[in-house]
């Protein structure tokens, strides 16, 4: 149970202990909008993950975090620079991607056991089964996903009928349905309640060391990423940039218990501080 | 709740009959000669004497429509979703679109009928040519304003443009398609019957044609009511799947419990 | 037995009892007989009958020579040619309210008479004026679509109205008028504008390709027109069959008004029905070319073949109303 | 960028031509009397040549058509929002609606004309009773699909009725009414100029009518061609406007920079 | 720097110290839908807040809290009791109300600063005014908020082009803008990173300490409850109640460092043991 930040920020950590490289960012930077209502999301960013690694991305509101994982997912092209997923110039179809949007865009004509079942109508190998399995075994996958995250019986509401956090972890049911190799969340927790993250904080700890996906999580909350990831990013202020990429060596399967123990709380501290300064930073650059 | 239903509908169709009670009192009131403007109480007497003789025409006039208008639906959700889809078809079909609509029908009914002769193709043809373009403008809008956020969904699952088009944009573009249907529809049988008056020896607009070169301006009106009357029971089998398809789009009255 | 040459045959306007030769021919199997299967379709107007055939749409039709005067003048080769004249007076009239005051074509001047565009009667409208010495200038033309005429006329928008009596006569019936005692007739005829009217006419392509069924389809129209002149009961009965919507008292009427006042005349008593005389279509060509301002004068022959009429004997109307 | 833009219209330009051309050749290739469908070159030449003739009836047709455009958006917007928010006005109106849609103008006019004599005033009414029901449609489903969501907004805030429709149903139906605007602009003109066929001594309708009798075909074509153009014209119009009204609704392509 | 939890659970605290009673619940049950398609959302809850109440509202996902303060605003009416607000029977029009939504509702046909400034275009008195001054004073009244929230720059961007959080803090000025009598606000920080979240902790509390508005704040961090609330209602889970409501009496102005402290962290460590016995009670009535 320990900790090994990466004291001087290495530009290209090589991961060690994992496949492949799964996801590579080089020098990526993405502008919205042109002439003088350009804004600058992200600044030149480089970043190398393995496959099979989880990997937390931390930082201020407004860095650029969603930005990464719409670079990852071919949601959005990069104004310069280069992205590579699963070996090919970014393409959504590349590798099987599970992505929980930050904002729980459910289609609203759809009950909610559908809209998770979205995924399975459009990906290999369940596509070409779906007409046949959507009232079986396809449904009964769904369910058990919904039950998992303490939705059970809400199958057949529609999205406007759900609160928020239900809202939140139906869309965590969509992304994972389809088993994908790749999982991009979006802080998926930040509308839940302490308890019902740390259940699924658990349920996911769980699915990543059965599966072994790649997953890249952004979060606010420092505990959980420490908690899941074994890597954490912390980005510094708009336009963002990778300012800090330590590992997180706890042992597996980490418990909530785990999370009040002084090494734990240090890492925490030391990220916080990290974080702190950064943002006071960039507060004198803008002053 | 149920009662409140009934009531509403109730209500609803007093006030229809309200509509017919005033026109019947304006025309008696002012003395309207039944030559411009017969009383709705003459028109249904003379809908009813003459029907067996009105009902073929009837059939043809509602054949030809109806087919007219699938064709027309067809040709309106292909091409909308072309423009809804693409800038340059966009830019390319409006204008000609929008130029061909603002073409009375009436001048091109005789080229339909030089082309086609007279009868059930130049109405099917009509029926086509006028319906379809409110389709096209709605499904075009509905593609080009659905919110980027519902097709990322399908995007970041690799998602081909089709499968996009197929479970976000049509879909969340429904409750537009349904409102396109019921001007479609109301303006299918206007084509039809355009054509028919111009060339057909059936078919409600013959028999209107036929009854105002003869001045029988009830049997016209009853042409008329025909009419209406076929368009609004189209519109309440639409109404029907519409309430189906897109129920999620008009929730408001669903939220508040009472 | 060889199978039946299809026609496809357009009336000039819908279905009206003055067409019931047409239908009593096909009812009684004149065309059948002839080896012929003619398809009877409404028109749009007499006008049209000869687009409809030029456009290769209808091969023959029941419409207006005058119309086919105007495309003769600018296409000879693609006009069609009329091969058996129906009613060889002019329908052409104006009707006036008589408590207008207007007794004498003089009183026009000042005001406003109704037309439907296009049509012959208000085409011709300053040849008439011209040969009657009225002053153009001082008729005013209102325009409007034909079944408007007489409700326009009756609730006194207009003064007068440019129509074709055998239609507008009816209108005022319809319109429960007396087009006798309330109103005064104007005839074309009477004034200086000895016009041909309707009649068969027949597409070039169907002369040159197959003219024996064109003789064939004169001599069952000619049948038809003569059986109906002694029997107009029967034609409304066919006429009925063709299309159950008409008015048969007032179709009956129309049908015996076609005969008194459009068909039977002394040229058609001198030379037959179906046939016209050619100095008289040279001076009905010349009103048109006036009326219409064609470039070009057609001769008779490029408007009326009589080369299909049944012989002098077998066109011998009688009409005796019933 | 710029080039991107010009590039794409003139792309779209040249599909434009091109359909022109096809025509052209289709006329020459098959020896199409120009009787039933006169070659484009036909029709432009005669355009230009009579265009002085034309011009008055351009300009009466274009007032007319214009007047009755206006009133009809006036009333379509009106009713739109009493449907769209009113259940028994939804339920009262749109069989009503659609009846009267269903019912060729053609049928409507002389009763106009013997009401209001003949001229503008009858092809004013026939334009607004043709144009104003697509936007009825629209702005209704634009209203009753507003998301609850957006109204709870105002609604919060204590807002009436009218200020939930004017800051939030209105604006949010914007694309819709746009769509049904280019729907209700050729509709107007096809009703000014049938109005004009009908009982008038003056406008496009008119000039078509004579033509047509004449067998002017190319002279018919070039009335048909102003009325495409003038529609063209008005949607052009109507589409700067609404770039800048609705662009929020279609901002897909600007979200990606490259 | 005390803490009073109201150990036996009081139906009916009578706040003092505060003003009459703003906002009353009196067995006020929600239930969305008819038939057998009924959620039950929220059971009888009984709740009174006094006028300049600052009152948390926490409680697992999906039970009832953003019910309750829909039932405040007049969004919903009960299935059965009564909510008086400002001495009404519901009625939006009682009070000034400034809401800021769970999920930021922005209408997108506007942009953020004419999205804030909406308030003002609706409540008197400023609706008089709005077309003189929304050039000129409204606007920069939203500026300055803009500013204060970290969203300098950003007044003249559509929705859209806003990433969540930034999204949230728009969502919290529209809210405050014209100087609402009552506020509900519903996990208004839920998508902002620790540091943005305790910036805007003191702003509200500033506000709070200057103007004394009736506050009712929705929130899963027990420390942001405990930082800016006078009271703290614990609620069930589906269908709510009301299971504990307990005094908050640390000094004010509160600090972040004061969060560390351990009485502070004692009533998080109560209220985290409450919440999970009722989360464990609702668990066992379910199987
Ligand atoms: N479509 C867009 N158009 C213009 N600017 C955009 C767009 N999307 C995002 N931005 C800008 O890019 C920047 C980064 O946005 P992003 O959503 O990646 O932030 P984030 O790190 O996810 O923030 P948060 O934690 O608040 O969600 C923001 O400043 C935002 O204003
Ligand atoms: N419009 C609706 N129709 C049907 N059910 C609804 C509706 N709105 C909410 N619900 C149900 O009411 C319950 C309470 O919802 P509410 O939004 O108040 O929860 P919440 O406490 O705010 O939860 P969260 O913390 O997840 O936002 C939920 O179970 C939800 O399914
Ligand atoms: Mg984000
Ligand atoms: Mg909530």
């Amino acid at each position: 149970m320990r900790m090994q930040p990466n004291a001087q920020f290495d530009r290209q950590p090589v991961p060690d202990g994992f496949g492949p490289i799964a996801i590579q960012l080089s020098e990526a930077a993405v502008t919205f909008g042109r002439g003088d209502r350009a804004v600058s999301a992200l600044s030149k960013t480089t970043l190398r993950i393995a496959d099979g690694e989880f990997v937390a991305l931390v930082g201020p509101s407004g860095c650029g975090k969603s930005t990464i994982l719409r670079l990852v997912s071919g949601l959005v092209q990069p104004t310069s620079g280069v992205v590579i997923v699963g070996g090919r110039e970014v393409a959504a179809r590349a590798m099987r991607v599970g992505m929980a949007f930050q904002n729980p865009t459910m289609l609203p004509w759809m009950t909610i056991e559908r809209n998770i079942m979205l995924p399975l109508k459009i990906v290999e190998p369940f596509r070409s089964n779906f007409r046949k399995l959507r009232k079986t075994e396809f449904r009964d996958k769904a369910n058990a996903l919904l039950e998992q995250v303490g939705l059970k019986g809400f199958g057949n509401h529609y999205p406007w009928q759900l609160s928020g956090g239900m809202l939140q972890r139906a869309n965590l049911c969509r992304a994972l349905i389809h088993e994908p190799r790749m999982l991009l969340l979006d802080e998926p927790f930040g509308a839940l309640d302490q308890f019902t993250r740390e259940e699924l904080w658990t349920i996911l700890q769980n699915l990543w060391m059965t599966r072994k996906p790649t997953v890249l999580l952004v979060t606010h909350d420092l505990r959980e990423a420490g908690f899941l990831a074994s890597r954490i990013c912390v980005m510094s202020a708009r336009p963002g940039r990778i300012l800090d990429d330590s590992r997180v060596e706890f042992a597996r399967p980490r418990t909530v218990a785990m999370t009040f123990e002084p090494d734990f709380v240090a890492l925490n501290q030391k990220l916080r501080a990290f974080i702190e300064d950064a943002r006071s930073a960039a507060e004198q650059g803008a002053g | 709740m149920f009662g409140i239903d009934v009531r509403q509908k109730a209500w609803s169709a007093g006030l229809i009959v309200l509509f017919f009670v005033a026109w019947e009192l304006f025309c008696l009131m002012t003395g309207m000669s039944d030559l411009v403007l017969p009383r709705p109480s003459q028109v249904f007497v003379t809908l009813f004497q003459r029907f067996p003789v009105l009902w073929p025409h009837i059939v043809q006039t509602l054949a030809t429509t109806m087919f007219g208008f699938v064709l027309g639906v067809a040709l309106g959700v292909a091409l909308g979703a072309v423009i809804g889809v693409s800038k340059t078809a966009y830019d390319t079909c409006y204008p000609l679109l929008i130029g061909f609509s603002s073409i009375p029908k009436v001048a091109v009914v005789p080229i339909f009928v030089l082309w086609f002769g007279s009868g059930t193709v130049p109405a099917v043809l009509t029926a086509l040519s006028i319906c379809f373009f409110p389709i096209v403008v709605n499904i075009a809008t509905g593609l080009a304003t659905t919110e980027p956020e519902l097709e990322d969904v399908l995007k970041a699952l690799g998602a081909s443009k089709f499968d996009i088009l197929w479970n976000v944009g049509l879909p969340r573009t429904m409750p537009f398609f349904f409102a396109s249907l019921k001007v479609a529809i109301s303006y299918a049988f206007v084509g039809a019957v355009l054509s028919e008056t111009v060339a057909s020896n059936r078919g409600i607009g013959n028999v209107m044609m036929t009854a105002s070169s003869n001045f029988n301006v009830p049997l016209v009106f009853a042409g008329l009511f025909v009419l209406a009357g076929l368009g609004v029971a189209l519109y309440a089998v639409f109404s029907l799947i519409e309430g189906r398809v897109t129920g999620w789009a008009t929730r408001k009255n669903d939220v508040i419990a009472t | 037995m060889a199978e039946d040459t299809t026609i496809k045959f357009t009336l000039g306007w819908k279905t009206q009892g003055s067409d019931a030769a047409f239908f009593y021919a096909k009812d009684n199997g004149y065309f059948k007989e002839e080896g012929l299967n003619v398809v009877i379709d409404q028109g749009e107007g007499s006008g049209a009958t000869v687009t409809r055939v030029m456009s290769g749409a209808y091969d023959a039709g029941f419409g207006d020579v005058n119309a086919i005067i105007q495309n003769a003048s600018t296409k000879p080769q693609e006009a069609p040619i009329m091969v058996y004249m129906m009613w060889n007076q002019p329908p052409f009239a104006i009707v006036a309210k008589k408590s207008s005051g207007i007794n004498t074509i003089k009183d026009f001047e000042g005001r406003t008479l109704g037309g439907a565009q296009g049509t012959p009667t208000t085409r011709l409208l300053p040849v008439f004026t011209r040969k009657n010495g009225l002053d153009g200038e001082k008729i005013k033309i209102s325009n409007m679509a034909p079944n408007l005429q007489e409700p326009m006329l009756i609730k006194g928008d207009i003064d007068a109205a440019l129509v074709f009596n055998i239609t507008s006569y009816f209108n005022l019936v319809l319109n429960r008028q007396d087009p006798d005692k309330d109103f005064k007739w104007f005839s074309f005829g009477e004034y200086g504008l000895d016009l041909y009217s309707n009649g068969v006419m027949v597409s070039r392509k169907l002369i040159a390709s197959n003219p024996k069924a064109v003789a064939s389809l004169v001599r069952a129209i000619n049948k038809g027109a003569i059986a109906v002149a002694k029997d107009q009961n029967g034609g409304m009965k066919a006429a009925l069959n063709y299309d159950n919507l008409i008015n048969a008292d007032v179709e009956k009427r129309r049908l015996q008004y076609s005969f008194e006042k459009l068909i039977v005349s002394p040229e058609m008593k001198e030379i037959g029905i179906g046939d016209i005389k050619d100095d008289r279509m040279t001076r009905a060509i010349a009103i048109v070319v006036e009326g219409y301002q064609l470039a070009r004068a057609p001769t008779p022959a490029e408007v009326f073949s009589r080369e299909f009429l049944p012989p002098r004997a077998e066109r011998e109307l009688v009409y005796t109303a019933n």
